[in-house]
């Protein structure tokens, strides 16, 4: 009878999620638009997403080395960020920005502030923050038309993505201007091209369906909370509404949604668990805060998308949203 | 297909939060209770239940036979102790508890063989009245405690302080532990009984109150128990929940909440809200003791787990050692890696099979290497998950950090005293962080600064 | 244009000082004497560097005792010195303490009941079955003191799981003897030399069953002990501090060792020729160091001569030397 | 012996690096060498210069308006600057803009003529000063001609980076998140070198 | 200089916030945001003395220093009233309101000599504010003062917890963290076309 027995405090039983099947698990989720990248915007894309990754693995692995902690690249996570932020860049970037985007997202966002689970913004959209800072020209004019379609998805004349097209004519064209653009802008073709991915844009962020693919994955195995996502869209939509009126446009709702990676944002990046609040309450108000600030940027800020921009400020205020939306206690007031 | 349709109009009733952990119920759902045969040599801890430890009665070298008293409750929380076998004092020592984690003082008795029972004990069913303190002095006296697995002496449960006005008395027979199956068995094979108990301990809450209402909580993966007391409602005059299948549900604190919609105050207790919970293999022991006059001395327990080779419930007198169960079971299967007392959630890991049953055992899981298996722990990535499945509302990554950074104060704030140590948290958490550890560690350091 | 700018400065100046002179007068509001005293010592640059609001937050908390005086970047060691006067905060001159382990049963001594899968902590392991070790009183060897020493001075000794006290680094500030669960690190005099490394309180055959080293409480040292410095009490021999001299005769007698002796050489004894062969020394070699026949010169055998310094003590014509002893001898006579 | 006050201020008690005050001047001027350099020259004058006279006068000075003498003298050394720039450096006085006159509320001055100079000789003041002032522009030069050379690829304003960089160079050195972390870099470099025990 | 208050209060606010593009009152921010609950006393305190500075500083500057020619005496004549004026509010709280102080009270030494206010008295001068407009932006900088220094705060809170490396503990991450706020605050750039 002398056998050691293992002894621990209880449970006795996990469940089987860990952290790497979710990381992993995203990472699938992240296929789909990873193969419509390709199709689209053809081998360099897919060249582009593979620099990202492999330099995320390597600056994860030399951060490990210094810092001396436990090798994580395979845990998933780098794996990540490395695809989020590509999907970030415009298709036509220089091959050396998602390499100095991924080194300063795993070594100066992640790693510095100690790893996995500590870092407050997220990392692939600081990077993107850090290469629009940089590199203004390359991040703002790098964009192409996809092999099937137009750049703007609505018209062959703007070279321009569309969030940008109707930005540049708010600000320099006439009201006239505006108004066909946007009449072609939310016209069903437009809308039916930004629902595919057939329209220029940042490598994945363009096919809605495809990334609603994963993201519906992800959803139903419950990786990701319903929450963040449907708060930030509802609140896009409800303020779509009022900022443009809806009997001249009645799909401009739809377009500003479908349009300018906020899927992508929505369901992949703002729902990232180490920058979102843990508490639910703390969920709704940052999606809805991520909302309001998706369509103040877009509409009356510097920038012609903003969820990225919109997302990071959301990470920055999400400790003090924990702070103040912490559950009730069962049996207290 | 039918039934699908027919079970979807059930209301069920449940709380928020909480985890549906592989149910593993299968093992040993349909295999009859039996009776283990007599040990050789049985392990009385002097302290089997919360509260004070009972005072030794007897010698090294005395007699005794099964039921006599040999521990004598001490205060007003504590329990006596009986005899589980006749036969003779060997020794009385301080020899590790299972399940309190130190050492106890603890009568060794070596069977006769003979099993003779003390002579009190009735051996044929008379059905008779019972008053209320009569109820409550026989219930002293067999020491039953509650045997869901917290062990409290049912004695103090059902002297509520007059006060408190007490109107429902819940019959947990909820047994949201995987694998345990030994209150199923028990409400299947003696429903009746069972009822006759749970009506005792109706009547001897109705010294000071009136009216109350008896309920019985099941989970809706017991069908054929709520069939079974379903048939016997109208006669007896009790209603049965039908509760979701979900752990923590037997929690006294959200069996209150799912059937009642009642909150115990946090640092409160059910009296608080006018409510007793208990268990049903308790409402059977309280039978026993009335009509029978029989102490607890022996109780059911699950066997079960892939490590063991018959997986079986179990009569078992208390202080039998694990090895005879093991014996008795066949033996293991594969390497043996953990001995769980209790349920897989919320049981205790224990070192030794020389370690005896207690009052407090719902049953004894032995897992291999298919179980356990052993992982790191990682840091918190913050999903989140621990906050959604609290059933207490808690934040569970937080007071980690804090108890980790040994913050005491702060963990307060945040509650910890709340935690009721379900492991749900600890359970979902994809980093595997040992939350339970902390948590129980942590309320150690706060009580005992309080103390101070 | 000079005059005026005098002027304005000047009328400026005197309006603000009278303003303030008054103010000062009609709205005094006593202050600590200490706190204005340190407010004086401190630069008063308000910059908040020490983590409070001002200088004069700062010198209150200090007051109160909520910090250390040495918290304020700007005025430096010197500043931090004569708060420490003012405050009269003196080191006093007490014997020097240090932290010493009393317990030897590293994990090839005594095994481990269980695996134990948990944090690395002996506080939270403790409360498990009250920890692995088979020895329910022994150090469990997972590094709490490692971590809460503020000095670094305690190492852990992997091989054997058990902490090494670093005696040069060691200020006996008592922080690890209040957090070790089990109560196995003690403060003795740094002076101390000999001491019981064993803190089981169980009957011998209980002890001796768990562990190789344990006190088993069979009184040898107590019955040897020349200068009855032990007792027996609670199955453990307890040290009368004042009247043991370190002579090391129980750790050499102990069966299990379970002594420590922190003399790293003893010094050995020497007869000299004046020895007139009374045998007194041979009457309390309790080592059987020492033969010569009666009136003749005795003689020491080096290699059981311990050096206890009994022999030393008895002679009665001091003919014996200790060899070896730095500042030894003194202290036996 | 006592030039010790002068080396302390470089290292061992560098206002920025390790004393932490300081800090606005030292990230808002420093987006180039040039820039970075006069602001250091700037607040090194009235660093020494207003040492070596609260030094001077410290004895007549009462106690409880000494802080309000300090602002005077200090005020007056800057106003000088403030205006020998405009006359004599417009382009540098635009960029350093409101920095110029914040130098009166700069920790290290201040805290200098309270912490040291109200309490020694003139010459040991004047040398703790000039230690102090060393230290902040060695610290404020290295961040400014880190930030040009990164973010525009020049030194002093000459191209001393290959053509591609410079057309592709990082801006975002330029910006205000770039100056925060070339400080944070800074400073662990600092720990890590003289702190670590 | 003629600028919509709205564009000079979102400017002010978040677009040229003080502490994160404008790098001014640095050292208080620094030390104070290690806690959520004294920033927010500060950023409190920094609202009303900015208010109050800018309220006193104004008429000084624009009916005694530019009618006597004295411009060059705007640092010494300010930062002399300031002082003045916070010594005297700080006793005045001290005495007669003292809830008030024990909340905000305690800041108010350390903002005598905080350069965020000072500055924001110069800036005022510099972009040539009418009254509305000093006061919008005295208000707007104070807001922004108090926003970030609590958002920062509460970050701080959590990197405390967070296996930072030994060198990088303490300010650096400090700086690092600010520096990644202040990429965040990059995404207000342009808002409402306010810049000045």
């Amino acid at each position: 009878m002398n056998r050691s027995l293992i002894v621990s405090l209880s449970p006795h039983i996990r469940s089987d999620v860990s952290v790497d099947k979710i990381m992993w698990s995203v990472v699938w989720a992240l296929i789909p638009a990873t193969i419509g990248a390709g199709y689209f915007f053809g081998i360099r894309a897919i060249i582009l997403i593979i620099l990202s990754i492999i330099t995320a693995l390597i600056s994860e692995y030399i951060c490990n080395l210094i810092f001396k902690r436990e090798i994580s690249i395979f845990d998933g996570s780098a794996v990540i960020t490395g695809i989020l932020l590509a999907f970030n860049l415009p298709p036509n970037v220089p091959f050396f920005i998602p390499i100095i985007g991924s080194f300063f997202a795993i070594v100066v966002v992640k790693q510095l502030f100690g790893g996995l689970g500590y870092n407050f913004l997220n990392p692939a959209l600081a990077a993107r923050a850090f290469l629009v800072a940089s590199f203004p020209q390359i991040m703002s004019a790098s964009y192409i038309a996809p092999y099937y379609g137009t750049i703007s998805g609505f018209d062959a004349i703007t070279q321009a993505t569309p969030l940008t097209a109707i930005r540049n004519a708010k600000i320099m064209d006439t009201p006239r201007n505006l108004e066909i653009l946007l009449d072609k802008a939310t016209s069903w073709e437009s809308l039916k091209n930004l629902f595919t991915g057939n329209v220029g844009g940042c490598l994945g962020e363009t096919s809605a369906i495809l990334l609603l693919i994963g993201a519906i994955y992800l959803l139903i195995k419950r990786y990701i909370d319903y929450r963040i996502p449907l708060s930030y869209l509802l609140t896009c939509f409800i303020l779509s509404l009022f900022i443009l009126p809806i009997k001249r446009f009645p799909n401009y709702h739809l377009f500003q949604i479908l349009s300018g990676g906020l899927i992508l944002g929505a369901f992949f990046m703002a729902t990232d668990y180490v920058t979102s609040p843990i508490t639910k309450k703390g969920r709704v108000i940052f999606g809805i805060g991520c909302g309001i600030l998706t369509m103040l940027i877009r509409h009356f800020g510097g920038y012609p998308e903003g969820v990225s921009f919109s997302i990071l400020l959301m990470n920055v205020a999400t400790p003090l949203i924990e702070r103040y939306t912490r559950p009730r206690v069962f049996g207290k007031k | 297909m039918f039934n699908f349709l027919i079970s979807k109009q059930v209301k069920k009733f449940s709380f928020a939060g909480g985890v549906h952990p592989e149910e593993n119920k299968h093992f040993t759902e349909n295999s009859p209770i039996e009776k283990l045969p007599l040990p050789k040599l049985v392990y009385l801890p002097l302290l089997q239940h919360t509260g004070k430890q009972a005072k030794p009665l007897l010698n090294i070298g005395d007699k005794v036979k099964t039921g006599q008293i040999i521990g004598e409750a001490d205060g007003k929380i504590s329990a006596n102790i009986h005899s589980s076998i006749s036969g003779k004092v060997k020794d009385l020592k301080e020899l590790p508890h299972p399940l309190i984690f130190g050492r106890v003082l603890t009568y060794v008795i070596e069977s006769d063989g003979e099993d003779i029972w003390d002579e009190n004990i009735k051996r044929e069913f008379v059905k008779k009245e019972f008053d209320s303190d009569e109820i409550i002095e026989k219930v002293f006296k067999a020491g039953i405690v509650g045997l869901g697995g917290a062990a409290f002496p049912t004695a103090v449960k059902l002297s509520p302080p007059k006060e408190k006005v007490i109107d429902t008395l819940i019959i947990n027979g909820c047994e949201c532990e995987p694998y345990l199956t030994n209150d199923y068995r028990l409400m299947i094979e003696k429903p009746k009984e069972i009822i006759l108990g749970a009506l005792l301990l109706k009547k001897a809450l109705e010294k000071n109150n009136k009216n109350i209402r008896l309920i019985f909580g099941i989970e809706d993966n017991k069908e054929k128990a709520i069939g079974i007391f379903d048939s016997y409602k109208k006669d007896y005059n009790f209603e049965v929940y039908t509760l979701k299948t979900k752990y923590p549900q037997g929690a006294e604190k959200q069996l209150i909440k799912a059937i009642l919609k009642r909150e115990v105050p946090s640092g409160g207790l059910p009296f608080d809200v006018g409510v007793v919970v208990q268990n049903v293999g308790t409402a059977y022991a309280c039978y026993e003791a009335c009509y029978f006059d029989k102490p607890l001395f022996e109780r059911v327990i699950t066997v079960s787990g892939n490590g063991i080779k018959e997986k079986k419930n179990l009569l078992v007198r208390i202080g039998t050692q694990i090895k005879d169960i093991v014996e008795y079971c066949g033996g293991y299967v594969g390497e043996i890696k953990k001995v769980i007392m209790g349920g897989p959630i919320m049981g205790v890991a224990i070192y030794s099979e020389d370690m005896p049953i207690v009052k407090g055992t719902t049953g004894i899981l032995f897992f291999n290497e298919k179980e356990v298996i052993l992982e790191k722990e990682r840091d918190c990535i913050r999903c989140g998950r621990c906050v959604e499945v609290c059933p207490m509302g808690l934040l569970p990554t937080e007071l980690h950090k804090f108890i980790k950074r040994r913050e005491f104060d702060k963990a307060r704030d945040y509650s910890l005293l709340d935690c009721i140590e379900c492991g749900s948290c600890a359970f979902i958490c994809p980093a595997r962080i040992k939350l339970v550890q902390s948590f129980k560690f942590g309320k150690q350091e706060i009580i005992k600064k309080e103390r101070k | 244009m000079i005059i005026i700018s005098i002027l304005l400065l000047g009328i400026l100046g005197i309006l603000m000082a009278t303003i303030l002179t008054i103010a000062h007068k009609k709205l005094a509001v006593s202050v600590d004497e200490k706190v204005a005293l340190l407010t004086k010592v401190l630069p008063n640059a308000n910059c908040g560097a020490c983590g409070y609001a001002g200088c004069e937050n700062y010198a209150e908390a200090i007051v109160k005792g909520e910090v250390e005086p040495n918290r304020c970047p700007v005025g430096g060691k010197e500043v931090a010195e004569r708060i420490a006067e003012i405050l009269g905060i003196k080191i006093e001159a007490k014997e020097k303490m240090v932290a010493v382990l009393t317990c030897q049963g590293g994990i090839e001594e005594c095994k481990e009941r269980f695996i134990y899968d948990g944090h690395l902590d002996c506080k939270e392991a403790n409360i498990i079955h009250q920890g692995m070790k088979a020895c329910p009183f022994g150090c469990l060897g997972l590094g709490t003191c490692v971590n809460v020493c503020p000095f670094g001075a305690i190492k852990m000794d992997e091989k054997k799981r058990l902490p090494i006290i670093d005696e040069d680094k060691c200020t006996g500030c008592g922080i690890c003897v209040k957090e070790c669960p089990k109560g196995v690190l003690k403060l003795i005099p740094k002076t101390k030399l000999v001491y019981l490394a064993c803190v089981s309180p169980d009957k011998g055959k209980e002890v001796r069953e768990v562990c190789k080293v344990g006190c088993f409480a069979c009184g040898i040292c107590v019955k040897v002990c020349p200068y009855d410095a032990l007792k027996m009490e609670n199955n453990l021999p307890v040290m009368d501090l004042e009247k043991c001299i370190d002579c090391g005769i129980c750790y050499q007698k102990c069966p299990t060792k379970s002594y420590v002796d922190k003399v790293k050489k003893r010094p050995y004894a020497l007869i000299d020729t004046t020895c007139n062969g009374c045998g007194e020394c041979v009457k309390v070699c309790q080592f059987k160091a020492i033969e010569g026949n009666p009136k003749e010169r005795h003689k020491v055998i080096i290699e059981k001569c311990v050096g206890c310094g009994e022999c030393f003590r008895v002679c009665p014509i001091k003919a014996i030397t200790m060899v070896g002893a730095l500042g030894y001898t003194q202290k036996v006579i | 012996m006592r030039f010790k006050y002068f080396w302390n201020g470089i290292i061992l008690e560098n206002p920025v690096l390790i004393l932490m005050i300081g800090l606005c001047p030292t990230l808002a001027t420093s987006i180039s060498a040039r820039d970075a350099l006069g602001m250091g020259i700037a607040a090194s004058f009235v660093l020494v210069f207003s040492n070596i006279f609260v030094s001077a006068i410290r004895k007549i000075v009462p106690e409880n308006i000494r802080i309000p003498v300090f602002i005077i003298i200090i005020s007056t050394f800057v106003t000088i600057v403030d205006y020998v720039l405009q006359a004599y450096e417009p382009d540098m006085y635009k960029v350093l803009g409101v920095f110029v006159p914040l130098i009166v509320v700069n920790c290290i001055i201040l805290g200098r003529a309270e912490a040291f100079a109200y309490r020694h000789g003139i010459f040991d003041s004047f040398l703790d000063g000039l230690g102090k002032s060393v230290g902040f522009t060695l610290v404020i030069f290295i961040m400014g001609m880190v930030r040009e050379i990164l973010a525009q690829g020049t030194f002093f304003g000459i191209k001393i980076m290959p053509d591609i960089y410079i057309n592709n160079s990082i801006l975002f050195m330029l910006f205000p998140p770039g100056g925060f972390l070339l400080i944070g870099i800074l400073k662990a470099i600092v720990n890590k070198l003289f702190l670590s025990k | 200089m003629n600028i919509s208050p709205v564009k000079v209060f979102f400017a002010s606010f978040l677009v040229q916030n003080i502490l994160l593009m404008r790098y001014i009152g640095l050292c208080p921010f620094f030390g104070v945001s290690t806690r959520i609950s004294t920033s927010f006393g500060m950023g409190l305190a920094v609202i009303f003395v900015m208010l109050l500075a800018t309220l006193i500083t104004y008429p000084i500057y624009h009916f005694f220093l530019i009618p006597l020619n004295l411009q060059f005496l705007r640092t010494a004549s300010f930062i002399l009233v300031i002082a003045s004026l916070v010594q005297f509010v700080e006793m005045f709280l001290k005495k007669s309101y003292r809830q008030l102080y024990n909340a905000l009270g305690i800041y108010l030494p350390l903002i005598t000599t905080n350069c965020a206010i000072l500055g924001t008295t110069f800036l005022v001068i510099d972009y040539r504010f009418h009254l509305l407009n000093t006061i919008i932006f005295a208000l707007g900088t104070g807001l922004g003062f108090m926003l970030v220094i609590i958002l920062f705060a509460a970050i701080r809170e959590k990197l405390d917890y967070a296996p930072i490396s030994h060198s990088f503990k303490g300010y650096p991450i400090a700086f690092i963290a600010a520096s990644l706020v202040s990429l965040a605050f990059l995404g207000f750039a342009n808002l409402f076309g306010a810049s000045l």
